[in-house]
This record gives structure tokens, C-alpha cells and sequence, in this order.
């Protein structure tokens, strides 16, 4: 499958390395993307990269994607200016199961740049608030710097009906809010463990620990997903590297159910 | 319906096949092993040559009669033709993005002496590139014209394991023609057809309707294949006993003699694991992006930014067996071993994976005792 | 247009072969020569341009107390600097002398071994100074010196695989030499890159691209920004 | 008041590997030259030691990027001839086929790509490419046609891989071969060229009277093998003789060796080749030669770069007819049994004779190991080309003086890695 051409409509700075960009078709536009999915973004003559949407579904066939300079295919479409082309082949994966959360209260966990995949799922969720119970979203970050989406963050810390807990390992004196690792917010999150659906994004290390703590507060197994990585080169089942014992993370994922999921990352180099 | 063939006549198949458009690919001797590469006519055929293996070590050598198909496999599988090394998908240019994809317009191709075991490899790359949510567009393009000339198996190596797996040796389904080789008496070949298209070709060649006798011989020497390798591989359990294992300790022993070199993936006729190579012209003006073939064996194959998932070979060893023999089934419905044995005929350090699995087999029935 | 990246191309102890492959690429020399300023390159021109220089190519290992020193300098001149060859990745065949004592094999060469000023050992450019990217190869192979300079004045990573020769091996369908004919093979072990030559001539793998995976696996800085991209 | 005055060179450029060259005058007399090398040792003969015969050909290959093939063949037959064993027929044509691959590369790449930038003041080929770019293509086409020779015989370019003692692991099959004919046949026509282009070079005025060493291959230009030596003084002596009348000695400015012959400075390569065996060349070659009015001898240094060109001719030619008579040989190679005792080869590296020695033990291990190679052979003669030179043109500005010493080192086409086991241009008037 070839890339198709999409140009930079607008670009942000997110953090130092940090950047979000809003794509828009050339000509013929990818299938309209859902929240959890992801694109395989080309920078010319550089390579690939997976990453997940970060838009709000509501926009239609503009793409947004926010990411990391993690290397020289992240480092290039972050250099990308207005104008230029980028190629987009997508959507892949499966996307956050938001309406099993209807009726439910609903609690979203990120950590550093597991915010992006989930924003479009909190956009969702907002746009049928009615439709859910309450809504936390607990968001930490290394250091101040390293927050994505303040401005989205604050928007929704001032509205009333969404709880917004933010929290960094470590600051500066400026700093007034919380420290301390995201996991330490859980217990004192303000949600009902037995009538709730989790959604968490961030490392493999931090999401197994949010995952227990939400277990230990009473949250059901079969309520709670997350969103896995592993290095991607045809994000479509076929080239075997996203392998993680029994699926095929670009095809069956990224986003699993976490009794799905935990046993096998369990295993430590699987 | 089956139809007897002359040995003599081989040569009137291969010429039928040509007839027909077909690029003809099937065995033939060089360099030392048995390899396909495209056949002018049945004088290329290995006849009056087999293949003896064992782990590490294989080596030509005389039959004592004329048999055309009297080997087991070589190092050679049909992944070749239908997965190539490497694949160009496309080449692009800077200026608009225009990305073009190659050509996919492939001279159809008659494979001749597809062993059962292939054909269940065959199949099984079927359901991987064809089946899913994403077909791939060049293995189609392959994959569509392609006659499949299968030949049942005689003569198994002492690595052989097909009829463990139930993929062989008799062939059942999947194929264009079946052919079945046969000395007592006279030499010549039972022919049975499996499609429009292989009664059509049939239908060219210089048969006779088959006799009982003709019948009967030939299950003989399938079931005399089958013989010879019983009891060489408990397939039945095999899934949840490498699943519930983990962490054995076994895996520290394979890791201690595996060399990481990732031949028996490559050798493999399903593994199917690719990297995908971006370059770009000097002038920059230009780009493009290859297909190559790649293994779970290398160590950059599980490297992410931030780290690597299976840094070590015992990771990799595992990864590889529980793939093949475990959780292929999850993904993708069947084993991913047909039992051919060419992993371990071509691993340099002789690793056999009926040996591991019987090793971790013994260790599972301690712990469990 | 912006200005051309430069180019410099060093040589320490070596056969220079490695340069050599450069002068080798006769297909795509005058590309390259379009793409970079070649502003450094004693064997291929007698015109020095001053540092400093957007990518050295370094050949060669360090011998002498006089190179230990020069290396630095290089270093210095080289915003991305790119050893190149088994002498500059890993001291090459002369490093085998480490193996002999340094004495005998200076009266071994020399009737006067008092005039010879050596380094005890042959040592890779990285044991002295941090290297960017290591070419493994002896000699490297020319595809792989162009793909590191086309990666790097594109900024994407070099499809410069670490993996063994088997890989190559088996892509390339030659029969294992080591399975059929029981020879001696090094290719398990070995770094691809070569294509897996030897095999295709019927003999073992005598390891020319050094020990596979070891491969630093440093990004060098991207030379795109000089490039105007 | 004496007057003195140094001319100095600190890095030769476009000659293979690192030296420098320093000269120094008194009072418009030439006091001193002095070629230096700074390419640091590198002992290939110390760690030869204790290693098996059969790694000498792909060990001492690495000595030379440029001239891997003359190390290979040179050390094979060193080998062979211990082990009484003679390659011969289709593996010896194979020999010379993949050495005239390595002729019409080294050549090429010496004359177009180092030495007639000097005589088109050009600093490199690749400036050259902007003012005469057919000559550039040319060359970069002659070069890889050398090259492609190599690749199809030796497996690849430099250090080829299917050399082995004995022959090689696998040979060409015919059809191989002949796929290169047709570019031999346009390099054939395009070194014919090259000499009537070389041979319209301006050349400094510069007479020397050489003593010539050469390989004598019993009636064959040298190039693959010989089995002695012959000088232009008439004497002669077999290969294995080679050091008892060739003496290297260790200079302090230098870490090259000088050699001498019966205590004479010498000259080898293909000025000398040329002199010797001027007779034995292609009808083509020696066609070429005679159209370009080349003297017989020539003892004009400078003019080394038609020779080269008259020898690009005669491989391609030599080339081309191994090739129309090539048969696959049954076998690869002839088994070689390893004894104790001592072998000798030699062979025409581009640059000259290359010589090897090896003493074995009952076991092939290589007890010892003593490699001439032509560079320091030619040392001696080099400083004396220069000594003359500046003798003779001492009133040249400094600029022009220093080019011209450079340009008669080049002459040469000194390869240094091979020497070291050997320069830098120091022009010192005081
Ligand atoms: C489903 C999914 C969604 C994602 N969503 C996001 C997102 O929204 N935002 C975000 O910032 N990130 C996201 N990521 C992570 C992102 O894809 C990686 O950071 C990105 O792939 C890094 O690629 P790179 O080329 O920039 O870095 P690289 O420098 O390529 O590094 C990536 C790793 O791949 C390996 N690699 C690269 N090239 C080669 C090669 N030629 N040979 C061998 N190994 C090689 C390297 O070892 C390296 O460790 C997502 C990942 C997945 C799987
Ligand atoms: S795993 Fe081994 S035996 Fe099974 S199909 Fe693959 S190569 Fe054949
Ligand atoms: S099992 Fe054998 S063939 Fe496979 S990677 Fe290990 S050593 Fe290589
Ligand atoms: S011949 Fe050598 S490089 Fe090739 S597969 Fe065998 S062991 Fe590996």
C-alpha cells in the first residue's frame, strides 16, 4: 500500500520536542480515522512512523497527529513546515471502545505522550457528555516542560463536569500543582470503580502499575483498555515485527482489553 | 479421476505447461544441493539424486534408481517465487509527493514438485497475505497465476515430520495436479487433477485412465512415507505447552548453542517476517521503499525507540518456536510449521526444534508430576 | 540554492581501500561530487579546502603517537565524522600484531627498528575519539559508503543492517556452504553487508565485515539543514 | 654567504597512502632529497608468523587497496612453488585475467585520475570533470570495466575473495566471461585513444640513465608470474635469487625501505617493463607505441604516462584474447601440500615487481615472511629523479618547483600502503 499525499495545513509546538501537526489530503483522502487508531506518517526519502490520531473525530478528513522527536522519521515530520507533503497510509488498528463507557463513569490516564492517542477519545466522550457518568482525566509528565495540550488540559479543568488532575515527577518552585507519579492520583480519583471504563496510554511500565492500582480500587478487569506499542513497518499484519505472543499489535490492537493483554506482558522480552 | 504417466512423457507436462504461458520452476541440481530455478525440460530434473539430512548437514547423493522426485526438500522453499528477498513496492518523487507503485504484472508461473508440506506452506502464506483485513497487493499479483504442480513424497529425510502435522505426505487438496512417482514395475507417474485448470492441462498429456493396481501402488508409497516418520513429533498439545512454559529454563540452554543467525526463519517456507528499506537518491530528488526479507533472529528486529524488546538470543529463540509452533494459531488460525525440517537441516548449529520441544516437554511433565 | 555540505576523507594506518571504494563508484561519483564539495580528499586531489568539514570519512587505525594526536584534530574539524573500514572500526588486520609482541615484529620488518616511533597496538578510531557512525567492512562495500552519505544528507538512518552474512546468505539463495560441504563458515557470526560473497563462491565466510551487531548504533546529526532540505 | 633554501611538501596528494617529500639546496645545488613516509608501519611480515599458508593471499592483500591482486599472486606462487605444484592452463589464464583487470584499473586510475590532472592543471578528476568531461568518462568507464574484470573473477574489487593457493574456490563459467567482452572491446578502443592523448602531454625536459628490472615470463609481457629477473644491463637472475642482489635498508627519514640492486639504485615498473620487453607487447599495444612515437627506452620519467597508457592497451588486449580462449576447468584448484622449506614468487604489480618470500613448516605454518614491494624498490630512484630535476630547472619559482617534484614522484605511482612496510615533498633551498 502506497502513501498517499497529504499537506501540512498547520503545525503547533507542543513541548521542546513535541509537535502536532494538522494534515489535510491532497487528493484522495485515507478513510476517515477513529479515536485509538493510528496512521503511518512518510516523510520523504526518510521513512515511516505509526502514530495515532490525535484529532477530534468531529473534524472529518483533516488529520491531526502530535508527536516526539524519537528519532530520524519522527525528527523529520516534526521539521515539516506549512505547505510541505507528508505521506499517510491508514487508518490502522482498532479504535477506543468509548461507547462500552455509556452510562459508565469514564477514566482517562495518560502519561507524557500517551495524551495524544486519547485526546480524540476524550473529545468524543465530551461531545456526548450526557451520554457518560463522571469523567476524570489524570495526566502526568516528567516535568512541567513535558505537558502536551495545556491549553485542551485547562479548557477542561474549567469546566465542571470533567475532573482534571495533573501531575509531574519532578518541578521547579513554580510548579503548584501535584508531584509524584500519575498512579498516586487513582486512589483518590473521583469515580465509581464498579460503574467505570478506564482508557490508559503511556509506557508499558507506567500503564501496568496505573492498571493496578484501578484493579485495586475495585475497577472490573474487563473495564479497563490500553493502547500498545511495538516497532511498526507495514502496519497491516503483514510483516510480523508488532508481534506480541498471540496478536499482531497494528492488526488486533493497539488497543486491548487489559485481562487481554496483561499475561503476556507478564512475560519479561516476550 | 486419475490418469497414469509415463515417466518418458514428463517432458510432454513441462512442454504443456509452456504451452500454456507458464514460466516452468522445479528442481534441479546445482551447486551442491537441490534448488528451483527454472526448468527447460525434464532433463533438468534431479533424477537418480536424493538429499540425506540431518540437523546441520545435508548432502547430495546417488540413488540407486532414476527417480525424478527421489529427495526430500532442499534449502530452496516456493516463498522464493511468492515472497521474493526482496520486493520494490514503490519509488516516489519530491516534487507532489507522487508515489508510484511497481508494476505487479507477473508471468504466470507452474511450480513443479510442490511437496505437501509446501502446499500447506503455500497455504498458509495465503491466509497471511490474502485473508486478512489487508490483502498484499504484490503477493496477490504472484499468487494469482500460479499452477501448482504438486508431487507427492517417497522419500522423506530423516528431518521430515509432515506426517506429525497431517500436512502430508499424500496430497489432498490445493494443488493443479498431483503427480505420484512410481518404480514397481514400470516408471511412470500417477496424475490426478485438482482444478478446471489442471484438468485442462491433463487433458494435454499423453495418459492412460490408472489401473487398481496403479491406485494401490501409489497409496503404498505414501503410506510407506508416512511409516517412516512416525512418532517423530506430539504435535497435539504442542500450543498450550509452550505457552505454559514460557519461562522455562530451557530456553537459556537452546540460547546457549543458537547463534542468532536467523536461517532456520529464512529457510522456513512460512515465516514471512519483512523490513521495509526507505532510500533516497543523492540529489535527493527521488525515493523509494523495498521489501526485504527479514528475521525475528536480528537483533535491530526488536528495537524501539527507547529500547529494545527482545535484547537477548533466549528472547529470540522463543519468540521464534513459540511463533512457529504456538501462537501462529492465535493469529492466524493453523500452525505456522508444516513439518519439511528444513530449520533444522540449515541451522549451522544443528538445533532441532523436535529436540527443544521434547526437551521442554520433559521438563513440563517434571514440573507437573 | 544553500551551500553544498562538505566533505573530507582522512587516512590513518591503512591499505586505503576504503577511500579507494569511493573512487570506485564510478557510476555515481560525479553524483556525489554534485551533491557534497568534496573539500578534503588528499588520494583523489592536491585542492584543500579549510575545515570545517559537514561529514569526514575516516580511514584507518591509530598506529602512532603522532596519529593518536592528529585524530583529535580531525575530530575537531568534523561536525559528523564516519570511521570507515575493519582498520578505522577495529584496527584492522594490523591489529593483529597485538597478538605478537610489538619488538619482534619491528625487528621482524626493520634492520634499524630504533627509527620506527609505534603505537603498542592498533586501535579503532572510536577508542580515541567519538565517532558518529562505524562502517564495518574489509574493504566496505561501495553501496553501503554511498547509503551512508545519502542517508546522511537526507537525515534518515542508513539501511546499513547489522545482522549476520546468513541473511544475505539466504536472501541471496546460495546454498550454505558450511550445511552442503561442510566448510568452515563465518557468516553466522559475521556482520552482512558483503552480500555473502564468499559463500557464493563456494568458501566459508572469513568474517571481512567484523562481528555482526556491535554496529553503533548512534544517530549521526542530520546534514539536511546544510543541505538546504 | 651560502644560500640556502628548502622546498617541502608536507601530504602528497593523489598518490596511495600518506608521505611527504623535502629537498634542500645550497647555493642553487641540490644538498639533499628526501622522500618521507608517514604512513605508519603496519608489520604484515611480524604477524605473517605462525599464521597457515593458505591466509597468505587474503592477508596480504590487505597490504594495498590498489594492487591486492600482485599480493595475491605473488604470495600464491611463493606457495606453489614451495610446494612444488605449477598452476597452469585455464587457472593460470584465470590469473592473468583477473591481474590485467587490476592493470587496466590501477592504470586508469593513475593516469587519468591522478597523474594528468598535473599535466592539465587540474587539481583532481573531478575538477577535471568540469573542464574536459569526456576524458573524465572516459576514465571512470576504463576504470570500471578494470574493476568489473576483478569483480567477475575475483568476487569483488578490492581484496578479491576467490583467489586461493592452488587456483580459487569456484571459476567463471564462459558465459561470464563473455559478457564482458564487449566492454573490453570499447576499453581496448578507448586506451588506444588514451595513448594518443597521453602522447600530446607537454613533458618537463628530464633524462635519466636507468638501470631496468624486470620479471622475465619466458617469452609473455610479465605480468601474472616470471621466473627471474632480467636488468637492462643485460644480467639476469632467477626469482628465488631475488635477495641475495636485492638489498633493503632502513633509512631514518623514512618508514619506508630503500632497495638496492648489487648496490645499485634501480628502477621497476612500467618504465622498465617497457625497455625490456618492448617486443612482447600486444600487436596492438606495440602498434600504439610506435604510432605515439615511442622510443624504445624511454628515460624520460615524465613520459611514464604513455607507457601506462601503451600497457592499458596491451591488458585490454591480453584480456580479451584469455577470454575468447577460456574452457571452464573441471576443477577449481589443484591440491597444494604444504612442506617445510622455503618458496619465493613474484609478479608485475602496475607499479613493478612484487616480491615474496616465505618460509614454512611441516605443517604450513609460516615461520617467516619478507615482502619487497616495488614502491621501495623505486625509492631511491624517485629522490634521484628529483635530485636531477631540481638540479637541472633550479632557477624554477619555488610554487612551480615544488609542483614538478610532486609531478616526478608521481611519475611513479608510488603506492605507499604497499611500502610500508615506505613519503612527503620537502623542496629545502635553505
Ligand atoms: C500504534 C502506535 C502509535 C503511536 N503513536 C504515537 C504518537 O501519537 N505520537 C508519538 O510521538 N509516537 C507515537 N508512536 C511511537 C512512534 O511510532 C515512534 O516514536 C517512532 O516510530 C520513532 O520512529 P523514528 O523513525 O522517528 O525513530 P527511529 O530512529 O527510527 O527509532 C525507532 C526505532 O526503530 C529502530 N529502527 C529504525 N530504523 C531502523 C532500521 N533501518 N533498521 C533497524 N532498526 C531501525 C531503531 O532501533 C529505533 O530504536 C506510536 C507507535 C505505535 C506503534
Ligand atoms: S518450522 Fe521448520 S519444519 Fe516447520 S515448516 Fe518451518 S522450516 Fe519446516
Ligand atoms: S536456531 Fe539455528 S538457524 Fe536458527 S537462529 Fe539459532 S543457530 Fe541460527
Ligand atoms: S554459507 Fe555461511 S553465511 Fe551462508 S548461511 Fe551458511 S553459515 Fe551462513
Amino acid at each position: 500500500m502506497a502513501p498517499l499525499p497529504y499537506v501540512v495545513a498547520r503545525k503547533r509546538r507542543e513541548t521542546r520536542d513535541v509537535w502536532t501537526l494538522e494534515l489535510e489530503p491532497v487528493d484522495e483522502a485515507i478513510e476517515q480515522i477513529r479515536p485509538g487508531q493510528f496512521t503511518m506518517l512518510y516523510r520523504f526519502g526518510v521513512g515511516e512512523a505509526p502514530i495515532s490520531s490525535s484529532g477530534d473525530p468531529e473534524l472529518g478528513f483533516r488529520l491531526v497527529h502530535t508527536m516526539r522527536e524519537a528519532g530520524q522519521v519522527t525528527r523529520g515530520l516534526c521539521a515539516a513546515k506549512p505547505g510541505d507533503l507528508v505521506g499517510v497510509r491508514g487508518p490502522f488498528g482498532n479504535a477506543w471502545p468509548v461507547d462500552t463507557a455509556r452510562g459508565k463513569d469514564v477514566v482517562f490516564v495518560a502519561g507524557g505522550i500517551g495524551l495524544p492517542p486519547l485526546r480524540g477519545a476524550v473529545y468524543d466522550v465530551l461531545a456526548h457528555r450526557n451520554g457518560f457518568g463522571r469523567v476524570v482525566l489524570l495526566y502526568g509528565g516528567r516535568s512541567p516542560g513535558e505537558l502536551v495540550f495545556r491549553s485542551d488540559v485547562e479548557r477542561w479543568r474549567s469546566r465542571l463536569d470533567v475532573d482534571v488532575e495533573v501531575t509531574v515527577d519532578t518541578a521547579g518552585h513554580d510548579w503548584r500543582g501535584n508531584v509524584g507519579v500519575v498512579t498516586k492520583l487513582i486512589p483518590r480519583a473521583p469515580f465509581d470503580p464498579a460503574n467505570a471504563v478506564a482508557f490508559v496510554v503511556g509506557p508499558e511500565i507506567m500503564m501496568r502499575f496505573a492498571a493496578a492500582a484501578l484493579i485495586e480500587r475495585g475497577l472490573p478487569q474487563e473495564s479497563l483498555w490500553i493502547s500498545m506499542e511495538r516497532t511498526m513497518r507495514c502496519g497491516v499484519g503483514l510483516c510480523g515485527h508488532c508481534q506480541l505472543g498471540p496478536t499482531l499489535i497494528c492488526r488486533d490492537g493497539p488497543v486491548y482489553r487489559w485481562d487481554e493483554m496483561r499475561p503476556w506482558l507478564e512475560v519479561a522480552a516476550l | 479421476m486419475a490418469e497414469v504417466l509415463a515417466a518418458a512423457d514428463l517432458g510432454v507436462l513441462l512442454g504443456a505447461l509452456r504451452a500454456r504461458g507458464y514460466r516452468v520452476v522445479g528442481p534441479r541440481v546445482a551447486a551442491g544441493v537441490i534448488q528451483y530455478a527454472e526448468l527447460d525440460d525434464a532433463g533438468d530434473l534431479p533424477h537418480g539424486w536424493t538429499d540425506e539430512q540431518a540437523p546441520g548437514r545435508y548432502r547430495l547423493a546417488r540413488r540407486d534408481d532414476d527417480a525424478y522426485f527421489g529427495y526430500a526438500v532442499g534449502p530452496h522453499s516456493w516463498k522464493r517465487e511468492l515472497l521474493p528477498p526482496r520486493v520494490r513496492l514503490w519509488q516516489a518523487s519530491r516534487d507532489g509527493l507522487a508515489v508510484e507503485e511497481e508494476e505487479t504484472d507477473y508471468q504466470p508461473t507452474a511450480f513443479v514438485g510442490v511437496r505437501p508440506c509446501e502446499l500447506a506452506a503455500i497455504a498458509i502464506q495465503d491466509r497471511v497475505f490474502l485473508d486478512g483485513r489487508f490483502a498484499d497487493r504484490d503477493y496477490a499479483a504472484r499468487r494469482a497465476d500460479v499452477f501448482l504442480v504438486a508431487v507427492e513424497c517417497g522419500s522423506p529425510s530423516s528431518l521430515c515430520f509432515c506426517s506429525s502435522l497431517g500436512t502430508g505426505p499424500g496430497a489432498t487438496d490445493g494443488f493443479d495436479l498431483a503427480l505420484t512417482e512410481l518404480h514397481a514395475g514400470e516408471h511412470r507417474f500417477l496424475v490426478r487433477s485438482g482444478s478446471s485448470a489442471g484438468n485442462a492441462v491433463l487433458a494435454d498429456l499423453p495418459t492412460r485412465p490408472a489401473a487398481r493396481a496403479d491406485l494401490e501402488t501409489a497409496e503404498q508409497v505414501v503410506e510407506a512415507a508416512a511409516r517412516a516418520q512416525a512418532g517423530r513429533f506430539a504435535a497435539e498439545d504442542v500450543h498450550d505447552l509452550l505457552l505454559r512454559n514460557l519461562e522455562s529454563p530451557h530456553w537459556d540452554a537452546v540460547a546457549e548453542r543458537c547463534l542468532s543467525c536467523g536461517n532456520c526463519t529464512l529457510v522456513c517456507p512460512t515465516c514471512f517476517c519483512t523490513h521495509v528499506e526507505d532510500t533516497s537518491s543523492l540529489d535527493g530528488e527521488t525515493a523509494a521503499r523495498d521489501r526485504v526479507w527479514d528475521t525475528c533472529f536480528s537483533l535491530r528486529y526488536a528495537e524501539m525507540h527507547g529500547g529494545n524488546t527482545r535484547p537477548t538470543t533466549r528472547a529470540r529463540y522463543r519468540q521464534w518456536l513459540t511463533h512457529k509452533l504456538a501462537t501462529w494459531e492465535d493469529q492466524f488460525g493453523t500452525s505456522g510449521c508444516v513439518g519439511c525440517g528444513r530449520c533444522i537441516a540449515w541451522c549451522p548449529a544443528a538445533i532441532d526444534i523436535r529436540a527443544e520441544v521434547a526437551a521442554i516437554r520433559q521438563e513440563d511433565a517434571h514440573a507437573h508430576a | 540554492m544553500t551551500r553544498k555540505p562538505t566533505l573530507a576523507v582522512w587516512k590513518f594506518s591503512s591499505c586505503d581501500g576504503c577511500q579507494l571504494s569511493l573512487l570506485d563508484c564510478e557510476d555515481e561519483l560525479l553524483a556525489v561530487a554534485g551533491a557534497v564539495e568534496i573539500a578534503y580528499f588528499l588520494e583523489a586531489s592536491s585542492a584543500v579546502a579549510r575545515g570545517p568539514y559537514d561529514l569526514s570519512l575516516v580511514e584507518g587505525s591509530i598506529t602512532t603517537p603522532h596519529d593518536a594526536e592528529r585524530i583529535h584534530q580531525v575530530r575537531r574539524v568534523s561536525k559528523t565524522l564516519v570511521s570507515i573500514g575493519a582498520c578505522a572500526t577495529t584496527g584492522g588486520i594490523q591489529a593483529l600484531r597485538s597478538a605478537h609482541r610489538l619488538g619482534d615484529l619491528v625487528s621482524a620488518v626493520y634492520a634499524r627498528p630504533e627509527y620506527i616511533s609505534t603505537l603498542r597496538t592498533s586501535t579503532a578510531i572510536a577508542d580515541h575519539v567519538p565517532v558518529d557512525f562505524e562502517l564495518q567492512g574489509c574493504p566496505i562495500a561501495k553501496a553501503q559508503l554511498l547509503e551512508v552519505v545519502g542517508a546522511l544528507l537526507a537525515g534518515r538512518r542508513a539501511n546499513v543492517p547489522t545482522y549476520s552474512v546468513c541473511v544475505e546468505c539466504k536472501r541471496a539463495g546460495v546454498p550454505c556452504v558450511l550445511v552442503s560441504r561442510g566448510l568452515p563458515c563465518l557468516g553466522p557470526a559475521t556482520q552482512a553487508g558483503c552480500g555473502a560473497l564468499c559463500p557464493s563462491y563456494g568458501r566459508g565466510c572469513f568474517g571481512c565485515f567484523g562481528p555482526k551487531e556491535q554496529a553503533s548504533d548512534v544517530e549521526a546529526p542530520s546534514l539536511a539543514s546544510a543541505f538546504g532540505r | 654567504m651560502t644560500r640556502t633554501k628548502t622546498i617541502r611538501t608536507d601530504y602528497l596528494a593523489r598518490v596511495e597512502g600518506e608521505g611527504g617529500m623535502t629537498v634542500r639546496m645550497r647555493d642553487g645545488e641540490v644538498t639533499d632529497v628526501k622522500l618521507r613516509i608517514y604512513e605508519p608501519p603496519r608489520f604484515f611480515e611480524g604477524f605473517l608468523r605462525g599464521r597457515d599458508f593458505r591466509e597468505a593471499p587474503d592477508i596480504t592483500a590487505r597490504i594495498c587497496g590498489i594492487c591486492p591482486v600482485a599480493y595475491q599472486m605473488s604470495s600464491c606462487l611463493a606457495m606453489e612453488s614451495l610446494a612444488g605444484v605449477e598452476v597452469d592452463g585455464q587457472l593460470r589464464a584465470l590469473r592473468r585475467l583477473l591481474y590485467c583487470g587490476e592493470w587496466i584499473e590501477s592504470h586508469t586510475l593513475h593516469v587519468f585520475m591522478l597523474h594528468a590532472p598535473d599535466f592539465l592543471g587540474a587539481a583532481s578528476a573531478v575538477e577535471l570533470a568540469q573542464t574536459n568531461p569526456e576524458l573524465v568518462e572516459t576514465a571512470l568507464r576504463l576504470k570500471k570495466i578494470g574493476n568489473e574484470v576483478m569483480r567477475v573473477v575475483g568476487g569483488r574489487e578490492v581484496h578479491p575473495i576467490n583467489v586461493r593457493v592452488g587456483g580459487w574456490y569456484s571459476t567463471p563459467s564462459r558465459a561470464a566471461l563473455d559478457a564482458l567482452v564487449p566492454d573490453l572491446e570499447w576499453a581496448l578502443e578507448a586506451s588506444l585513444e588514451a595513448v594518443r592523448v597521453a602522447a600530446g602531454l607537454d613533458f618537463p625536459e628530464l633524462e635519466q640513465d636507468y638501470l631496468f628490472v624486470a620479471l622475465d615470463a619466458d617469452g609473455e609481457y610479465p605480468i601474472d608470474r616470471g621466473s627471474a629477473l632480467v636488468t637492462s644491463a643485460g644480467t639476469a637472475f632467477p626469482v628465488p635469487a631475488f635477495l641475495d642482489h636485492v638489498v633493503e635498508e632502513h633509512v631514518e627519514h623514512s618508514n619506508a625501505l630503500h632497495a638496492r640492486l648489487d648496490g645499485q639504485t634501480y628502477l621497476v615498473g612500467p618504465l622498465a617493463r617497457y625497455a625490456i620487453h618492448r617486443e612482447l607487447l600486444s600487436p596492438l599495444a606495440r602498434a600504439a607505441a610506435d604510432e605515439a612515437g615511442l622510443e624504445p627506452v624511454v628515460r624520460n620519467p615524465f613520459r611514464s604516462i604513455v607507457v601506462r597508457t601503451v600497457e592499458l592497451v596491451h591488458a585490454c588486449e591480453e584480456a580479451l584474447r584469455l577470454i575468447r580462449a577460456y574452457e571452464q576447468p573441471a576443477e577449481p584448484a589443484l591440491e597444494v601440500v604444504p612442506r617445510a622449506g622455503t618458496g619465493h614468487g613474484a609478479s608485475e604489480a602496475p607499479r613493478g615487481v612484487l616480491y615474496h618470500r616465505y618460509r614454512l613448516d611441516d605443517d604450513g605454518a609460516i615461520l617467516d615472511a619478507k615482502i619487497v614491494p616495488p614502491t621501495s624498490q623505486n625509492q631511491r630512484m624517485i629522490e634521484a629523479d628529483v635530485r636531477a630535476f631540481v638540479t637541472a630547472h633550479a632557477t624554477l619559482p619555488d610554487d612551480e618547483l615544488r609542483l614538478r617534484c610532486e609531478q616526478a614522484i608521481r611519475n611513479y605511482d608510488p603506492c605507499i600502503s604497499c611500502a610500508t612496510h615506505f613519503l612527503r615533498l620537502e623542496v629545502d633551498r635553505g
